[in-house]
C-alpha cells in the first residue's frame, strides 16, 4: 500500500528526517512508535507532503507521490489526522464533517457509522470544531479522516488527551474498520500498549532514523519496548 | 556664455549656454493631479511654441519639470530644488492655495519667481510670486453682483472645508450684508466626501434662490450628480460654482450640469483670434477630446508673460524681470492682459458663463478688464477681511 | 470534604458554573485544593476540567460562584497577571511558548521577578537565575536546546520546555492541563518524578487522561461528568466507583498498563 | 428636515458603505488579508463601467449599465485573480506585510489608471430610467439610490449563499482557517484562495461601476473609501458577514443624524471617535468570532 | 550599559559608520541637499519610533502620522508667534480671529512649546494607548483603528482653519530663539543637532531593547495572551513602548519643522503614516539599524526617481514596496545578515561574532500577533 523509501526531510536548513524507509503492507495496521522529537510527525507529513523532502520518494500502491501537492495526496486516498487535531475552529462539527468528503469532490455519504463510532460527534453537530473539548476536536478529527473512507489512515497520536473509556472505543473502531473495508494504517503513538495491541507491525524512530523494524508478536513487543527505554 | 551674472540672484547660472531653464511644478501624482496635470500641458505648449520660435532672448527654453505630489510639503522641497539645484530662471506652478503658501516662503528666500495659474481666494501678495487667476475681486464678488441682479437673493454656500472656499464665503457673506442678499446656509464638507444626500435635504428645506459652490474636485461630481437626482433644476435655483470649469465639467457630464452658472475669466467658447489659434493648438498638441479653459489659459499666458517681461528685460534676473513685467501685456485668448505693477496681479476680463449641453460654457455677461484687486481695499464692505500683505 | 480541610484550603472552589450560549460547561463546582498536594481532575472528554482551570487563571469568567485563595481572598474579579503574580501557574493543554525567542529566552522572562514595565527595565542577567535556569532545563532535559527557538521544539519538547517555565516561576499552586499528553512512558515518569519532589513547594492542580499517571502520584482526585463533580477521593476509592468506571474509565481500565 | 428623509440617507448611505466595503469584508474579513488596493479596485470597476458605456451604450442604449455590472465584476475579479497569483498568495498569515505589498499595489493601480486615462475625471453617463427620484411620505428618494439598496441587497443574498450554502464557499472557508489542513482534504486550497481573492475584488468592482451614479471616476476615486470600509469591517467583527452589514448601518445612519446636527467635517471625524470608543467596549467589533484557542 | 558589550553588536558598528558619513555630508552636499538629508534623519528617527512599536512589539500603527504632526505643529506654532511677533497669524485673519486664541497663548514660550513637542504626543499616546491596550484592542484593530484617529485628525486639523492654517498648515517662519532660519551657517548646525538626535535616540533605543524588556515585548508580539499567563501585564509595556514610540516620532516632527519651513496635516496623514512603516519594512523590521538605514535609503530614492521620472515614480516606488515584502521579508539588513553568514561559512576563518543576542527578534516574521 504505502512504501517510503530514503526519505529525508528538512524543516528550512535543518534535516529532520536522515532516509527514512517503511512499508504498511496492504490492509495492515502499522504502527510508528519513538520518543518525543525524533520525527515521527515529521513522517506524516512528508508523506502529506506538508515538509521539504527533496530526496527520497513515497509510493501508494506503487505510484509516486513526490510530484503531487498535498491535495492530490488526499485526492489518492490517504485520510490524515494530524497531531493537535486541526479542527477547522470557526466550523461547525457538521460542516467539519462534510469537508472530510472533499477528497471524493464532496458528495454526500452516510455517516451514521461514524456516529455509532462517535456519538459525540452527532451531539455536538451543530456547535463550532473550536469550541469542542480536546477530547471531542480528537475524535471529529478521526471521524472527519474516515468518512470519505480513505485507502490508507494517517494517525498522529490518536489517544492524546482521551479519556480511556473512548481510547478502548478508538482502538475498537480503529480495528473494526481496519477489518471490514481492509484500509490500510500508519498509526504514530506514544502510547505504546495501545499501538502494540493494534498494529500488525511495528517501527521504531531515533532522531530521524529508523532504528528497528519488526512484527508485534509477544517477542516482538519486548524488543520494542527496550529500544523505547534504550534510546 | 551669457551676458549678464550677478551671483546671488536665482535665475541668473540658468541662462549659460543656449538653453535657459524653467522649472514646471505641478501635481502630478495624488488628488491634484486631476486638475494639475492639463494645467501643466498648457505652458508645455506654450514652452513648445516660444522654443519653435527661436525661444527667449535667443536661447530656448528648458523644462525641469517636479511632481508636488498634491502635498504642500513636497511643493516647498521640489520649489527649493528647482531654485537651489537646477537654478531656473523661473517656476511655473501650483494650483492649490495650500501649495501656493508653502512655496512662498521658498521663492521668497531664494529670490525666484512663481507664476501662478489659478484664481484664488486673494489677501496675498508677493514679491516674489506673479498671480496670473483671478483675485476675489475679478470672479467671486462680479458673481455676487450678477446673482443679486437678477435678483437671487437667497443664497445657500456649499464648499470644501478648505482655504478658498471659506475665505471666499467670508468675502460673499460680507458682501451680501452690504447688498441686502441672504445667506440661508453655509455647509462644508470634507475634501474627497461623495454623499450630500444630507446637505442637499438641507438645501431643499432652506430654499435658496441660488447655490453657491466652492467644492473642490472630485466632491463636485458626486454633489452635482445627486443634487441632479434631487430635483434641484438650474431654473428654480441655479449653482453658481466657482472652481467648475470646462475640464471639470467633463468630469461631471454635461448633463448633470447643463443650465447652471459659473464665473471665470475665460472659456473655450470665447471668441477672440487668439483663443481660436490657442484651443486649436492645444487640441492638436493633446488630442481632439481634450478642453481648454481658464486655469489652462492662465497657465498657458503666464509662459508668454514672463517671456515678454524677460525681453523687455532683456534679462533674466529676477529682479529685472520683476521690474520690467508691471505693465507688460499680452494677448491672450481671452483678449489682453497685462500685469498690475502694484500686486503683480492681472488686470483680467470677467465673464458670467452657462454650462451648455455640450459641456462648454456660453458666456452670458462680460466686463472689460477689470483692475485686480487681491485685498478687496476698493471694496468699503470688504474692510477687517484681511490682515495686509502677509 | 470535610469542613475542617477547606478552612485550611490553598484554594477553595464555591459554587462555579460556566455557561456558553446556555449550555452549562461547569455546573455548581465546589471543592478545593489543599497546600502540598497533587490534586488530579479527571472526567471524560468535555467534562468541564479545562473549562474549570481557565476559571481558576482567570482566562473565563464564571456565571457564579467563587473562588478563595490562601491570603487573597475571591480571585476572580483579577486580571490573568494579577493572578499568576499572586503565585498561580498555568499550563495548556495545546502546548504555548514564545515561538521566536530562544529556549533559555523563555525560561527568562518566566523568571523574571518584577513583572512591571520598570523592573523589566532593570531587569538584569543574574548568575543566580541563569545557574537556575539551566538546572531546571537540565531537569527536563532541554539543556543542550536552549539556544534554540521554541518554534523549532517538536510537540512533546515544547511540552517540557512549558513545564519547565512555570517550575522556575516557583508558584504556590500549579494548574497542569495534561501535562504527559503525547509523552512516552519514560518521560511520564519523569514528569511523575519531578510533581513529587515539587509538591513540597506548592500545590498542583492537574488534568490527566492516562489513569498510570494518576495512581501513581495523585493525593486527591476529582471526577468530574457533564460539568459537575460525581465523586472525589482518593485513586483507589473514585476508580472503583461504578459511576466512574461506566463514563470514564471504560470495561477494561485494567488494560491500561 | 424630518426623521424619515434622515432615515432614508442614512440607510441610503450605508448601502453605498456596505457595497464598498463588502469585497473588503471577504479578502479582509475572511481572509485576513489587509488589502490597501481595495479602493483601486473599486476604481478599477468604475473605469471598466467608462469603457463598457464607449462601446456598449451607441448600441444598446440604457442596457450597457447591466453588462457593465457584470463586466466590472468581470475586470476587478481578474486584476483581483492577477494581484492574488503574483503577490498576495506569498503573504497569507503575514497581515502587515500583505498590508504594505498592497499599498504598493495601489499606487502602482493609480498610476496605470492616470497613464491609461489621463489625471482628469471621466464620466458615466447614468441610464436615463435611473434619472430622477420617487417621493413617498414626504421622502425624496433618488431611483439611483433605491437601485444601490437593491444591488447591495442582491450581491448579500449572493455572498451569503455562496458563502454558507455551497460547497465551494465552505471549502473557501475551509482554506481560510487552516490552509495545510484543508489541502490534507483534498482542497486545492491555491485555487480557492484565487477564487476567493478574485471574488472580495469583483464585488469591488461592483461597488466601482455603482459609484459611477452617483460620484466620480477618478484615479484617486478609491483613495476616499479606504477608510470607510475597512471601519466597517471592523466596527462589525472581522469575519462576519452580518457584521459588515450592521457595521455599515451604524457608521451610515450615524453620519447622516450627526451632519444634520452639525457639518460634514464634525459629522465625520465624530463618527470616528465614536467607532473607536465603541471598539473600547467590544474590542472585537459587533460580532465577534469567539475562539477558545490562545491566540 | 556595557559599552565593550555594545560595540561587540556588528549592527551597532555599522550605526557608527554611517554616522560617520553623515557627519561628513556637510562637506559634500550642497544646501539644498543637506536639508533634504536633514529631513532623511528627522524620518529615520521616526522609523527608530516606528520599529520599536512595530518591529519588536508587533503593533502596527498606521497613524503614527498624528505624533509626528502633532511635535512638529507645537514647533510650527512656536516657529510662528515668534515670525509674527505681536501681529496676529494672518490665517487667524483670515479666518475672522480677531485675538490669539488661547491654546496659542503657551506656544509664545520656547520652554512650553519644547514641552508641548513631547508632551502632547505623550499625552495623546497614553490616552489612546491606555484604552485600547486596556482593553485588548489589538491586530489589525489597532491598526484600523489608528488609521481611523489619523484621519480624524486630518479631519479636525483641516476643518478648523482659523486654529491650524487648515488644510494650507503653518509657513511662514524666520527665526529660532533670534537664529535666521535660512542662513546656510545655521541650517548645518541644525543638520548637526539632528544628527545628534538620531545617534542619541538609537543609543535609547538599543540600551531599552537590551533590557529585559526588549524579549518581552517580542514575548508579547508571538504570543500576547501567553504574557498573561506568565504575569505580564502586557497592555502597560504596549502603552509604554507606544508612548516612547509617540515621543519619538513626536520630537523628529518637531526637527523637522526646522527643516522643511512648514507643516500641513498632509504630514498627520495615513499616506504618510503607512510610508513610515515601509521605511523600516524595506530596512529590515526588529532591528533599528534596519529602521535608520531603510528611511534614509527609501526617500532618497523617492527623491531621485522623482527627480528623473516625475510622471513615473509612482510605479517604481510601489513596486518597491512589493518586491520588498515579497522577496525580502527581513528587509535590507535580513539580506545582509544572510550574505555574512554565507560568508561565514565559506571563510570561516574570518569568524566574527555577529550579535547572537538579537538574532532571535531578527528572525521574528513581525505579523500583528
Ligand atoms: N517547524 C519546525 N521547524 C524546525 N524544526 C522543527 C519544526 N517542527 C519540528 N521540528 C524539529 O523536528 C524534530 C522532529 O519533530 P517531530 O514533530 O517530527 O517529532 P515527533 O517524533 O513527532 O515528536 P513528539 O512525539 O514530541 O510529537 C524535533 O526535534 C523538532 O525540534
Ligand atoms: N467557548 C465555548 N463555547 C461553547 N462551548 C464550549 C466553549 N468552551 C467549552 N465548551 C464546551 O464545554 C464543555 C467542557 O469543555 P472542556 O474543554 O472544559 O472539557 P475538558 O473536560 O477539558 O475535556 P477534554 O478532556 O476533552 O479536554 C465541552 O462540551 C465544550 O464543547
Ligand atoms: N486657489 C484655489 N482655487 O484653490
Ligand atoms: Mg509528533
Ligand atoms: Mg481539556
Amino acid at each position: 500500500m504505502l512504501e517510503i523509501k530514503g526519505l529525508r526531510s528538512y524543516y528550512g536548513e535543518s534535516e529532520i528526517l536522515h532516509g527514512i524507509d517503511l512499508a504498511v503492507p496492504d490492509g495492515k495496521i502499522v504502527a510508528l512508535v519513538g520518543r518525543n522529537g525524533v520525527g515521527k510527525t515529521t513522517t506524516l507529513k512528508s508523506v502529506m507532503g506538508l515538509v521539504k523532502a527533496p530526496e527520497g520518494d513515497v509510493f501508494l500502491d506503487g505510484v509516486s507521490l513526490r510530484r503531487m501537492p498535498p491535495y492530490e495526496r488526499a485526492r489518492q486516498g490517504i485520510g490524515y489526522v494530524p497531531q493537535g487535531r486541526d479542527i477547522f475552529p470557526q466550523m461547525t462539527v457538521a460542516e467539519n464533517l462534510r469537508l472530510g468528503l472533499e477528497v471524493c469532490g464532496g458528495r454526500k455519504q452516510d455517516a451514521e457509522e461514524l456516529y455509532e463510532l462517535f456519538p459525540i460527534v452527532k451531539k455536538f453537530l451543530a456547535r463550532k470544531g473550536g469550541d469542542l473539548s480536546g477530547g471531542q476536536q480528537q475524535q471529529l478529527a478521526i471521524a472527519r479522516a474516515l468518512i470519505a473512507r480513505p485507502k490508507l489512515l494517517l494517525l498522529d497520536e490518536p489517544t492524546e488527551g482521551i479519556q480511556p473509556s473512548v481510547i478502548q472505543e478508538i482502538g475498537d473502531a480503529i480495528r473494526t474498520i481496519n477489518q471490514k473495508t481492509g484500509i490500510s494504517i500508519l498509526l504514530v503513538e506514544q502510547y505504546l500498549d495501545f499501538a502494540l495491541e493494534l498494529a500488525d507491525d511495528c517501527y521504531v524512530m531515533d532522531k530521524g532514523r529508523v532504528v528497528f523494524h519488526g512484527a508485534t508478536g509477544s517477542s516482538g513487543k519486548e524488543e520494542i519496548q527496550q529500544y523505547m527505554l534504550a534510546s | 556664455g551669457c551676458g549678464e551674472n550677478s551671483a546671488m540672484s536665482g535665475g541668473s547660472s540658468s541662462a549659460s549656454g543656449d538653453t535657459v531653464k524653467v522649472g514646471l511644478l505641478h501635481s502630478l501624482s495624488g488628488t491634484m493631479a486631476i486638475s494639475e496635470t492639463s494645467v501643466r500641458d498648457a505652458e508645455k505648449l506654450a514652452i513648445q511654441e516660444i522654443n519653435d520660435q527661436g525661444g527667449v532672448l535667443g536661447k530656448k527654453i528648458e523644462i525641469v519639470e517636479e511632481d508636488g505630489a498634491s502635498d504642500p510639503q513636497i511643493f516647498a522641497e521640489k520649489a527649493k530644488k528647482l531654485l537651489m539645484n537646477d537654478k531656473v530662471a523661473t517656476i511655473f506652478g501650483c494650483w492649490t492655495s495650500a501649495s501656493r503658501k508653502a512655496v512662498k516662503p521658498v521663492v521668497e528666500g531664494a529670490n525666484g519667481l512663481l507664476w501662478y495659474p489659478t484664481q484664488y481666494e486673494g489677501m496675498e501678495q508677493s514679491k516674489n510670486i506673479m498671480y496670473m487667476g483671478a483675485a476675489p475681486n475679478q470672479q467671486i464678488v462680479p458673481a455676487i453682483e450678477y446673482l443679486l441682479k437678477n435678483g437671487r437673493k437667497k443664497m445657500f454656500l456649499v464648499g470644501s472645508d478648505y482655504v478658498f472656499p471659506q475665505t471666499a464665503n467670508r468675502i460673499i457673506k460680507a458682501q451680501l450684508k452690504a447688498a441686502g442678499g441672504e445667506v440661508v446656509g453655509e455647509e462644508y464638507t470634507p475634501m474627497g466626501y461623495t454623499d450630500y444626500a444630507t446637505i442637499i435635504s438641507k438645501i431643499k428645506a432652506a430654499n435658496p434662490d441660488v447655490i453657491v459652490n466652492t467644492l473642490n474636485g472630485d466632491s463636485n461630481v458626486a454633489f452635482f450628480k445627486q443634487l441632479k437626482d434631487a430635483g434641484v433644476t438650474a431654473e428654480t435655483c441655479p449653482v453658481m460654482s466657482f472652481s467648475i470649469a470646462e475640464e471639470e465639467i467633463k468630469g461631471i457630464g454635461a448633463q448633470n450640469i447643463a443650465g447652471d452658472l459659473v464665473s471665470w475669466d475665460y472659456y473655450q467658447t470665447t471668441k477672440t483670434p487668439a483663443n481660436e489659434k490657442f484651443v486649436a493648438a492645444y487640441k492638436k498638441a493633446y488630442g481632439d477630446d481634450r478642453v481648454t479653459d481658464d486655469p489652462i489659459e492662465a497657465a498657458y499666458d503666464a509662459v508668454y508673460l514672463w517671456k515678454a517681461a524677460v525681453e523687455k528685460a532683456g534679462s533674466f534676473d529676477v529682479d529685472k524681470v520683476r521690474a520690467a513685467a508691471g505693465g507688460t501685456s499680452f494677448d491672450a485668448p481671452e483678449g489682453t492682459v497685462k500685469i498690475d505693477g502694484d500686486n503683480q496681479h492681472l488686470y483680467k476680463y470677467v465673464r458670467i458663463g452657462k454650462v451648455n449641453a455640450n459641456g462648454l460654457i456660453d458666456e452670458i455677461s462680460a466686463t472689460d478688464p477689470i483692475k485686480p484687486d487681491p485685498f478687496l481695499k476698493s471694496y468699503p464692505w470688504a474692510e477687517g477681511l484681511s490682515a495686509g500683505s502677509n | 470534604m470535610s469542613q475542617q480541610k477547606a478552612s485550611e484550603a490553598l484554594l477553595s472552589l464555591k459554587h462555579i458554573s460556566v455557561e456558553f450560549d446556555g449550555f452549562k460547561a461547569v455546573n455548581d463546582v465546589t471543592t478545593s485544593i489543599a497546600p502540598h498536594e497533587i490534586h488530579f481532575f479527571i472526567g471524560p472528554n468535555g467534562a468541564g476540567k479545562t473549562t474549570l482551570l481557565d476559571v481558576i487563571c482567570g482566562k473565563t469568567k464564571p456565571a457564579g460562584g467563587e473562588a478563595y485563595y490562601a491570603g487573597v481572598g475571591n480571585i476572580l474579579k483579577l486580571k490573568e497577571f494579577e493572578i499568576v503574580k499572586k503565585g498561580i501557574c498555568r499550563k495548556f493543554q495545546v502546548p504555548s511558548t514564545f515561538i521566536n525567542l530562544s529556549v533559555y529566552d523563555n525560561m527568562r522572562i518566566a523568571i523574571n521577578r518584577d513583572k512591571s514595565v520598570f523592573g523589566s527595565l532593570m531587569m538584569r542577567k543574574r548568575y543566580l537565575d541563569t545557574k537556575k535556569i539551566y538546572e531546571v532545563l537540565h531537569l527536563v532535559g532541554l539543556d543542550k536546546k536552549s539556544k534554540e527557538r521554541a518554534k523549532a521544539l517538536s510537540h512533546g519538547e515544547k511540552q517540557w520546555l512549558e513545564i519547565a517555565m512555570l517550575l522556575v516561576e516557583e508558584p504556590k499552586l500549579l494548574l497542569l492541563d495534561e501535562p504527559v499528553a503525547g509523552m512516552g512512558q519514560p518521560e511520564t515518569e519523569k514528569t511523575a518524578r519531578i510533581l513529587e519532589e515539587i509538591k513540597d513547594r506548592c500545590s498542583v492542580a492537574v488534568v490527566e487522561h492516562d489513569m498510570n499517571f494518576v495512581k501513581s502520584i495523585a493525593d486527591e482526585v476529582t471526577v468530574m461528568h457533564e460539568g459537575a463533580i460525581l465523586t472525589e477521593g482518593s485513586a483507589e476509592d473514585v476508580m472503583k466507583n461504578e459511576k466512574v468506571q461506566e463514563v470514564y474509565l471504560g470495561r477494561g481500565e485494567k488494560k491500561h498498563a | 428636515m424630518d426623521i424619515l428623509t434622515i432615515l432614508f440617507n442614512g440607510l441610503s448611505l450605508s448601502s453605498i458603505l456596505l457595497l464598498a466595503a463588502l469585497g473588503l469584508a471577504i479578502t479582509f474579513g475572511l481572509m485576513g488579508i489587509i488589502n490597501m488596493a481595495h479602493g483601486e479596485f473599486i476604481m478599477v470597476g468604475a473605469y471598466t463601467t467608462y469603457v463598457v458605456q464607449g462601446i456598449l451604450m451607441p448600441a444598446l442604449g440604457d442596457g450597457y449599465f447591466f453588462c457593465s455590472i457584470l463586466l466590472s465584476f468581470l475586470a476587478a475579479a481578474a486584476f483581483g485573480m492577477l494581484l492574488e497569483v503574483t503577490v498576495i498568495r506569498r503573504l497569507y498569515g503575514r497581515p502587515t506585510d500583505s498590508l504594505l505589498a498592497t499599498w504598493g499595489v495601489s499606487l502602482v493601480l493609480q498610476q496605470l489608471a492616470r497613464s491609461i486615462f489621463g489625471a482628469p475625471n471621466v464620466n458615466v453617463v447614468a441610464p436615463s430610467f435611473l434619472g430622477g427620484s420617487l417621493t413617498l411620505l414626504g421622502v425624496s428618494m433618488s431611483y439611483k439610490r433605491l437601485f444601490i439598496i437593491g444591488l447591495v441587497l442582491l450581491c448579500l443574498l449572493a455572498v451569503w449563499a455562496f458563502l454558507y450554502h455551497t460547497n465551494f464557499g465552505r471549502k473557501t472557508r475551509a482554506c481560510i482557517q487552516n490552509r495545510d489542513m484543508a489541502q490534507c482534504l483534498g482542497i486545492r486550497s491555491k485555487r480557492i484562495d484565487c477564487l476567493t481573492f478574485a471574488l472580495g475584488s469583483g464585488l469591488a468592482g461592483i461597488a466601482g461601476c455603482a459609484l459611477t451614479l452617483l460620484g466620480s471616476i477618478g484615479p484617486t476615486l478609491g483613495q476616499n473609501y479606504i477608510v470607510d470600509t475597512f471601519m466597517v469591517v471592523v466596527l462589525g467583527g472581522v469575519g462576519k458577514l452580518i457584521g459588515s452589514i450592521s457595521g455599515a448601518l451604524i457608521i451610515g445612519i450615524a453620519s447622516t443624524v450627526f451632519e444634520v446636527g452639525s457639518t460634514a467635517s464634525i459629522a465625520k471625524a465624530a463618527v470616528l471617535f465614536l467607532v473607536i470608543l465603541f471598539l473600547q467596549k467590544k474590542p472585537q467589533g459587533l460580532f465577534a468570532l469567539r475562539s477558545r484557542s490562545l491566540d | 550599559m556595557d559599552i565593550k558589550y555594545w560595540l561587540q553588536d556588528k549592527k551597532n558598528l555599522v550605526f557608527l559608520a554611517l554616522v560617520a558619513v553623515l557627519l561628513a555630508m556637510p562637506f559634500v552636499l550642497s544646501l539644498f541637499r543637506l536639508t533634504l538629508l536633514g529631513k532623511f534623519i528627522c524620518y529615520a528617527i521616526v522609523a527608530l519610533g516606528i520599529d520599536l512599536i512595530w518591529g519588536y512589539t508587533g503593533i502596527l500603527s498606521l497613524g503614527h502620522g498624528v505624533f509626528f504632526g502633532l511635535g512638529a505643529y507645537a514647533m510650527a506654532m512656536y516657529l510662528k508667534l515668534e515670525a509674527c511677533g505681536s501681529a496676529l497669524p494672518e490665517f487667524m485673519v483670515t479666518g475672522g480671529l480677531t485675538s490669539l486664541p488661547a491654546f496659542w497663548k503657551p506656544f509664545a514660550s520656547f520652554p512650553l512649546a519644547m514641552l508641548a513637542v513631547a508632551g502632547l504626543p505623550l499625552l495623546l499616546a497614553l490616552i489612546v494607548g491606555f484604552a485600547t491596550f486596556k482593553n485588548r484592542i489589538k491586530g489589525v484593530y489597532f491598526s484600523i483603528l489608528s488609521q481611523a484617529l489619523a484621519w480624524a485628525f486630518v479631519t479636525i486639523f483641516i476643518g478648523m482653519q482659523a486654529y491650524t492654517g487648515g488644510s494650507n498648515g503653518i509657513t511662514g517662519f524666520t527665526t529660532l530663539l533670534g537664529i535666521q532660519l535660512q542662513n546656510p551657517m545655521n541650517l548645518v548646525s541644525f543638520y548637526y543637532f539632528a544628527v545628534a538626535m538620531l545617534v542619541l535616540v538609537y543609543i535609547f533605543c538599543t540600551w531599552l531593547m537590551s533590557r529585559g524588556i526588549g524579549k518581552i515585548l517580542i514575548a508579547i508580539r508571538d504570543g500576547e495572551n501567553r504574557t498573561y499567563f506568565t504575569g505580564y501585564d502586557s497592555s502597560k509595556y504596549k502603552t509604554f513602548i507606544y508612548c516612547i514610540s509617540a515621543v519619538i516620532t513626536g520630537v523628529a516632527g518637531a526637527i523637522y519643522v526646522l527643516f522643511a519651513g512648514m507643516i500641513s496635516p498632509k504630514e498627520l496623514d495615513i499616506a504618510f503614516s503607512v510610508e513610515m512603516v515601509i521605511w523600516v519594512a524595506v530596512g529590515g523590521r526588529g532591528t533599528l539599524i534596519g529602521a535608520v538605514i531603510g528611511a534614509l535609503l527609501v526617500n532618497a530614492m523617492k527623491t531621485g526617481i522623482s527627480e528623473t521620472m516625475p510622471d513615473m515614480w509612482l510605479y517604481f516606488i510601489g513596486m518597491l514596496f512589493v518586491l520588498v515584502v515579497l522577496f525580502m521579508p527581513k528587509g535590507l539588513t535580513g539580506v545582509f545578515v544572510k550574505l555574512y553568514e554565507r560568508g561565514k561559512e565559506r571563510f570561516p576563518a574570518v569568524r566574527l561574532p555577529f550579535g547572537r543576542r538579537r538574532s532571535a527578534s531578527m528572525r521574528g516574521k513581525g505579523a500583528i500577533s
